[in-house]
């Protein structure tokens, strides 16, 4: 066993010489290509606890029928094959080797969640098949040394915290921080990047606090960490759970000096308003994406055409939720890849074009930000910016910010 | 390989009051249809296979405790997990080779079995059923812990790597797995056959059915009932082992509350205190979840839970049941 | 007659237990069912009240009453004393009491209570304790007492000496003989204990394998000695 | 000290929600003596029907009442279709018919009602009171729970058919011979429990908001609460219900932390089980022979 990781090891090692430039590739990939059409393989949780985020799935499905119905793409049709997996990473091994010795795809896109992804990484990369701006947002997916098949898409969580910690450390060298997170790889990725940026002054400065997914509400560790006497708070949660904090932090009195929120629960419609407007009022995220229920982007032109996309393809579909947004951002990201491949569609050059955009505008993320990859640069999105609930809207605030990445 | 020859041999003999001839054909055909599709499947099928016949070995663990001996556990996802991440953690972090794993995770589940079987003892049907079932949800939040995060990889997990085939034998990892895990599940249920055709397997169903009468008959019921969660356990166990090697990953979020549940489905669709049964039960959980994909991409949780529902008012007694009856059928 | 039983067919699973049994059960006085155990005896009177499954026609009344359920059986004044009981353990004697009368509306129920607690004084002493505490004699008596508070035209009756201290039984059948004398209802007496069973009623018969051997007036087979010698074994 | 205090109050106020699941348990366990796995997911649905009549304009209160009585036949519905043809077949098949209603009725309300988090009404005055330690809301829904047990309490006491349908679930043989309607009896339990889990959910979703998996977390509590006070017991299913929710709160700040707060209250629950296995206030059914 010994000798076959070592040898294992060797082998990464070897194929990452041709793999980390794929532009070099010989005998090119063709598989999943053919003069009528591209097969495009997704897995994402249709049922089971994460069943939420099947809508991502849904809508890539509606944009890439979209656009065969107007006439394909470049004479091809677009064959979007999307599987479920329950959000359980042995069901996301079977569905990937379905796709990938099965159907035959030439590639996987936005497949969502760390743990699914975590064990098709290497699967993926043994493969040599494009494992394209997977839906999580872990820090891990930039490793084109190791794994240069796979390419995440947004900002990493953990990236986010460290912004959010050098914000505190500006505001108040002293502050003592707690997080309240979700006991699970996005959770714990804010603790990691409060980590990275506190380093020592960790364990002194913050008291980070768990909850379940099964927790039936957070009053417990919210008044643990206000009679710590934490005066501030990170929370890395969950809508329902964030809707909960905000208004517990409000309604037991308790007012931090800064409250950041991660950006996944910063919805109006599902939680701010549900919290209660008034209770969020000075709550701080870092945002990439707009957020279609905050009336500052009522009348923005991206977000605009996306509502037209929506009336259009699909009109019962519920518009207050940003995961539709996220949704179509990232097909466009993914039309992008394909309209740069610029007729050759070789697993090779999918990865290369993947990797080689720049500047390329994204009507669902904040005006100014960009997506951009490099062969050494496999964070698509970098840039966030701050922003602060007024009762109303989210009030950005400073410019963008580069992410440590 | 191994059950190419031993399946005959040992299901006819264990069955001699049976003409041999008349199953012997049937073994052989049996036999076939496993090895067949180790030259016509494509490797992805042989994986799906491969899980089909892991699940089955952990349905058929969990059968011995609740079908044969009455105890309901709706956690034995539980079990399928400590015994994934006992094969995970030897390979990964001692470099231990894979089938040294197996009889470990086994033992080790046993252990844990015969620990939870105490308590079990004392707690009657629903009690039992519920407090299993709670321990299926709490195994995960507890692999998380980080305490024991430096063995479990906390939510990360652990990754490791599918085995070659051995002696130089001309097969892909896949065919391998394949093979040595249908011999395992061949083995296991050759072993439970016999066991549940025991003088100790009637005892065991004789606590399910009359348990004040069977320990007036002098069983010694407790022992008996603590011993067979140990050994369900172990089974379950050794199954959750071969899915860490299969799958190449553990995770917490691999072992959820669902695990438990389709392990149960999986019992029931088959048939309660069948030994075939679970066979059918892991091709059920593997396949038809896929087919409740195609029929609605939309909702396929839904249309899965109206198939097993519509199975099991079809079949209240499960794929064995059905086979039970068309014996019956036929010997009349 | 108020029960006439024509060819009944009964049994459990796919075979028969009774194969075709005639017998009658007039108004007013005892009718005992005799014979050894696993004749049918039980499964005689399951088939009547529609527990299990039949073949044969049964009326009451004459009105057919084959293949309807239990509980209509029983609304329509069918009382049956199961073997093993029937006591409802968790609730309180109180409330097995009144569950006796949950079909009946009219206003006799109190008066009945009554009469009950003067036949079984001992109820009135446990009116308020956990059925499941009685001791075997006090939960038969609450089981006919139940059945005695539906205001039965026919009380069916399985083995009510059964498990029980001789001092009980003859405390039991002594206010069976009452019930029998001083109230409208039929008993059909299910009984091992042939000569206890043959001093109180007025017709028997009885059952072998499933079939009828004997019938007649119960004094008549009290004093046959073959009958006693090969069938009653006293 | 504070905090302490502040943590039990935490406690009770989160125990408040199992509890009033915990009693619909209970319920159902009483009527049909099954415990119904998809019981948090009926709620759930219930309490979507409820906010589409609020949203649709109507009163709270009509809202409440009416989606009551929409549960109740849908409980019932459940029963006669379902559950009634199959009332032969082994216990462990009805389990698995459970974990089919689950699975439809969950992935059911996911499609129908979408999956964002959304705001339900509370009826009662919804902000802080005695300085943020309890909201309206808490009270509101505790009385409610509270209102409902004792009416539970009533109905199973002294009424003809609370009677008959304890006796149907205890003894359904017995019950029969007494010419009770078993059947419908166990229908009118499905229709009971559903109607108290609407209740329980209308009264837990302003706390949790509302999302399909509402109830996923709840319901495992919700169960340790019924186990811990016995699961034939109502008033012993919410003591329990608030004990579980005390427990898990001081064992999670004070003893294990947050990580192991669950696995740390079933180690209780279980204890208790093994020291009185029927739960801190089942019946034990004694009997004689």
């Amino acid at each position: 066993m010994l000798n076959r990781r070592t040898l294992l090891a060797a082998g990464a090692a070897a194929i990452a010489g041709p793999l980390a430039a794929p532009r070099i590739g010989h005998a090119a990939d063709l598989t999943g290509v053919t003069a009528d059409e591209i097969k495009i393989g997704s897995i994402f949780p249709y049922s089971g606890p994460a069943s939420a985020y099947g809508v991502i799935g849904r809508l890539q499905q509606a944009f890439f029928k979209g656009i065969n119905d107007a006439g394909g793409f470049q004479g091809r049709k677009l064959n979007f094959l999307t599987y479920d997996d329950g959000y359980s990473p042995p069901k996301a091994v079977e569905q990937a080797r379905r796709l990938v010795e099965q159907d035959k795809v030439s590639f996987l896109f936005n497949t969502l969640g760390t743990p699914s992804n975590t064990a098709i990484q290497r699967y993926m990369n043994q493969r040599k098949v494009p494992h394209l701006f997977l839906a999580t947002g872990a820090d891990k997916w930039a490793d084109p040394e190791h794994f240069p098949w796979t390419i995440g898409y947004q900002p990493s969580y953990r990236t986010e915290a460290q912004i959010f910690a050098k914000f505190m450390l500006e505001a108040d060298r002293n502050a003592k921080l707690g997080i309240l997170y979700q006991n699970d790889d996005f959770g714990k990725d804010y603790v990691n990047g409060v980590k990275d940026i506190l380093g020592p002054r960790f364990d002194a400065m913050v008291k980070p606090v768990s909850y379940e997914v099964t927790d039936a509400t957070i009053d417990s560790q919210v008044v643990q960490l206000q009679s710590l006497g934490c005066d501030a708070m990170l929370t890395a949660a969950t809508p329902k759970f964030a809707a909960q904090t905000i208004r517990k932090v409000f309604d037991i009195g308790w007012r931090p000096k800064l409250h950041f929120i991660t950006d996944v629960s910063i919805s109006v419609g599902a939680v701010m308003n549900p919290a209660g407007p008034e209770k969020g009022v000075g709550v701080i995220t870092a945002a990439y994406l707009k957020e279609p229920t905050d009336p500052a982007w009522a009348n923005d032109p991206g977000l605009n055409e996306w509502r037209g996309w929506m009336r259009q393809h699909m009109p019962d579909a519920d518009q207050t939720d940003g995961n539709y947004v996220y949704s179509y951002g990232v097909a466009k990201c993914m039309m992008q890849v394909l309209t740069q491949c610029n007729g050759d569609f070789s697993r090779e050059n999918i990865m290369k074009q993947a990797t080689s955009l720049s500047g390329v505008a994204i009507p669902s993320l904040i005006n100014g930000i960009t997506v951009s990859t490099s062969a050494s640069n496999y964070h698509p999105i970098r840039q966030m910016q701050l922003a602060k609930w007024d009762g109303h809207t989210w009030e950005r605030f400073g410019g963008l910010i580069e992410g440590a990445g | 390989m191994a059950s190419e020859t031993t399946t005959p041999t040992v299901l006819a003999s264990a069955r001699p009051a049976r003409p041999a001839l008349r199953y012997a054909g049937l073994l052989w055909a049996i036999g076939i249809a496993l090895l067949l599709p180790l030259f016509t499947a494509e490797s992805y099928r042989l994986f799906q296979l491969t899980l089909a016949a892991i699940y089955a070995i952990a349905i058929l663990g969990l059968n011995l405790v609740t079908g044969y001996n009455g105890q309901i556990s709706l956690g034995h996802g539980a079990f399928y997990a400590v015994g994934a991440y006992v094969a995970a953690i030897m390979m990964d972090k001692f470099g231990l080779p894979y089938w040294s794993t197996l009889p470990s995770a086994a033992v080790v589940c046993g252990l844990v079995g015969y620990g939870i079987g105490f308590p079990a003892l004392r707690l009657g049907g629903l009690y039992l059923a519920l407090t299993t079932f709670s321990l299926a949800v709490a195994v995960p939040q507890i692999l998380k812990y980080k305490g024991i995060e430096e063995w479990t990889g906390g939510v990360q997990g652990v990754l490791v790597f599918k085995p070659d085939a051995p002696f130089g034998l001309p097969l892909s990892n896949d065919q391998y797995l394949y093979l040595l895990t249908v011999a395992i599940a061949l083995g296991v249920f050759l072993l439970a056959r016999n066991l549940m055709a025991s003088r100790i397997g009637r005892a065991i169903m004789a606590i399910r059915d009359h348990g004040l009468a069977a320990e007036a008959m002098g069983m010694d019921a407790a022992r008996l009932k603590t011993s067979t969660f140990a050994v369900s356990a172990g089974i379950t166990g050794l199954a959750g082992a071969l899915s860490a090697i299969a799958v190449e990953f553990v995770s917490p979020d691999s072992f959820q509350v669902a695990l438990s549940i389709t392990l149960f489905v999986g019992m029931v669709v088959g048939g309660v205190a069948s030994i075939i049964g679970p066979a059918f039960g892991g091709l059920f959980v593997v396949f038809v979840p896929n087919l409740a994909e195609e029929v609605s991409k939309a909702a396929p949780g839904v249309i899965y839970g109206i198939i097993l529902i519509a199975f099991l008012f079809v079949l209240p007694g499960g794929v064995a049941g059905l086979l039970r009856r068309l014996a019956a059928r036929l010997h009349r | 007659m108020l029960l006439e039983v024509n060819g009944l067919k009964a049994g459990y699973g796919p075979t028969w237990v009774l194969h075709g049994i005639d017998f009658a059960v007039a108004e007013g006085g005892v009718t005992a069912l005799l014979g050894a155990n696993g004749a049918g005896k039980t499964t005689t009177l399951r088939a009547v009240c529609g527990m299990i499954r039949t073949e044969g026609s049964i009326t009451l009344a004459g009105k057919p009453i084959q293949g309807k359920a239990t509980e209509d059986i029983v609304r329509l004044g069918v009382a049956h004393v199961p073997d093993g009981r029937g006591t409802f353990m968790e609730l309180t004697v109180e409330e097995n009491m009144k569950l006796g009368a949950i079909t009946r509306h009219d206003k006799g129920v109190a008066a009945d209570f009554e009469r009950m607690f003067e036949l079984f004084p001992r109820l009135k002493q446990r009116y308020r304790q956990q059925a499941g505490t009685l001791s075997g004699g006090e939960q038969q008596m609450l089981a006919i007492a139940r059945a005695l508070l539906l205001r039965p035209r026919l009380l069916l009756m399985d083995e009510p000496s059964f498990g029980l201290a001789p001092l009980i039984v003859q405390e039991i059948f002594g206010i069976m003989a009452r019930v029998r004398d001083e109230q409208q209802v039929a008993i059909l007496l299910v009984e091992q204990n042939a000569n206890l069973a043959l001093e109180i009623a007025d017709t028997a018969y009885l059952l072998e394998t499933g079939r009828i051997v004997v019938s007649g007036p119960a004094a008549d087979i009290r004093q046959d000695e073959s009958v006693r010698r090969s069938y009653l074994g006293y | 000290m504070n905090g302490f205090l502040h943590q039990v109050i935490a406690g009770i106020a989160t125990g408040g929600i199992y509890a009033s699941v915990a009693l619909a348990l209970v319920m159902i366990y009483q009527a049909t003596h099954h415990v119904n796995f998809a019981q948090g997911e009926m709620a759930t649905f219930s309490t979507y029907i409820a906010l589409t009549l609020v949203q649709a304009g109507w009163p709270f209160w009509l809202a409440f009442v009416a989606t009551i009585g929409i549960s109740f036949c849908i409980g019932v519905l459940i029963e006669r279709v379902l559950m009634r043809p199959m009332d032969k077949a082994p216990v462990l098949t009805h389990v698995g018919l459970f974990i089919g209603l689950v699975l439809v009725i969950s992935n059911l309300t996911g499609w129908v009602f979408d999956y964002t988090v959304k705001p339900f009404p509370s009826p009662f005055h919804d902000g802080p009171l005695f300085g943020g330690l309890v909201t309206g809301h808490e009270l509101g829904s505790t009385a409610v729970t509270l209102v409902v047990l004792g009416l539970v309490y009533l109905f199973f006491r002294y009424t003809r058919l609370g009677l008959a349908m304890r006796a149907a679930a205890f003894n359904p043989a017995s019950a029969r011979l007494v010419g009770v309607r078993v059947g419908w009896m166990l229908a009118l339990g499905w229709g009971l429990a559903s109607g108290i889990g609407a209740i329980a959910g209308i009264m837990v979703a302003p706390v949790v908001f509302l999302e399909p998996n509402m109830m996923l977390g709840i319901l495992l509590y919700a169960f340790a609460g019924a186990l811990l006070g016995g699961i034939d017991n109502p008033g012993g299913a919410v003591i329990g219900g608030f004990a579980v929710g005390v427990i898990e709160n001081l064992g999670g700040t004070y003893v294990v932390g947050t990580e192991l707060k669950l696995t740390m209250a079933l180690v209780i629950i279980i204890g208790v089980l093994l020291v009185r296995p029927a739960g801190l206030f089942g019946r034990v059914v004694l009997s004689r022979v």
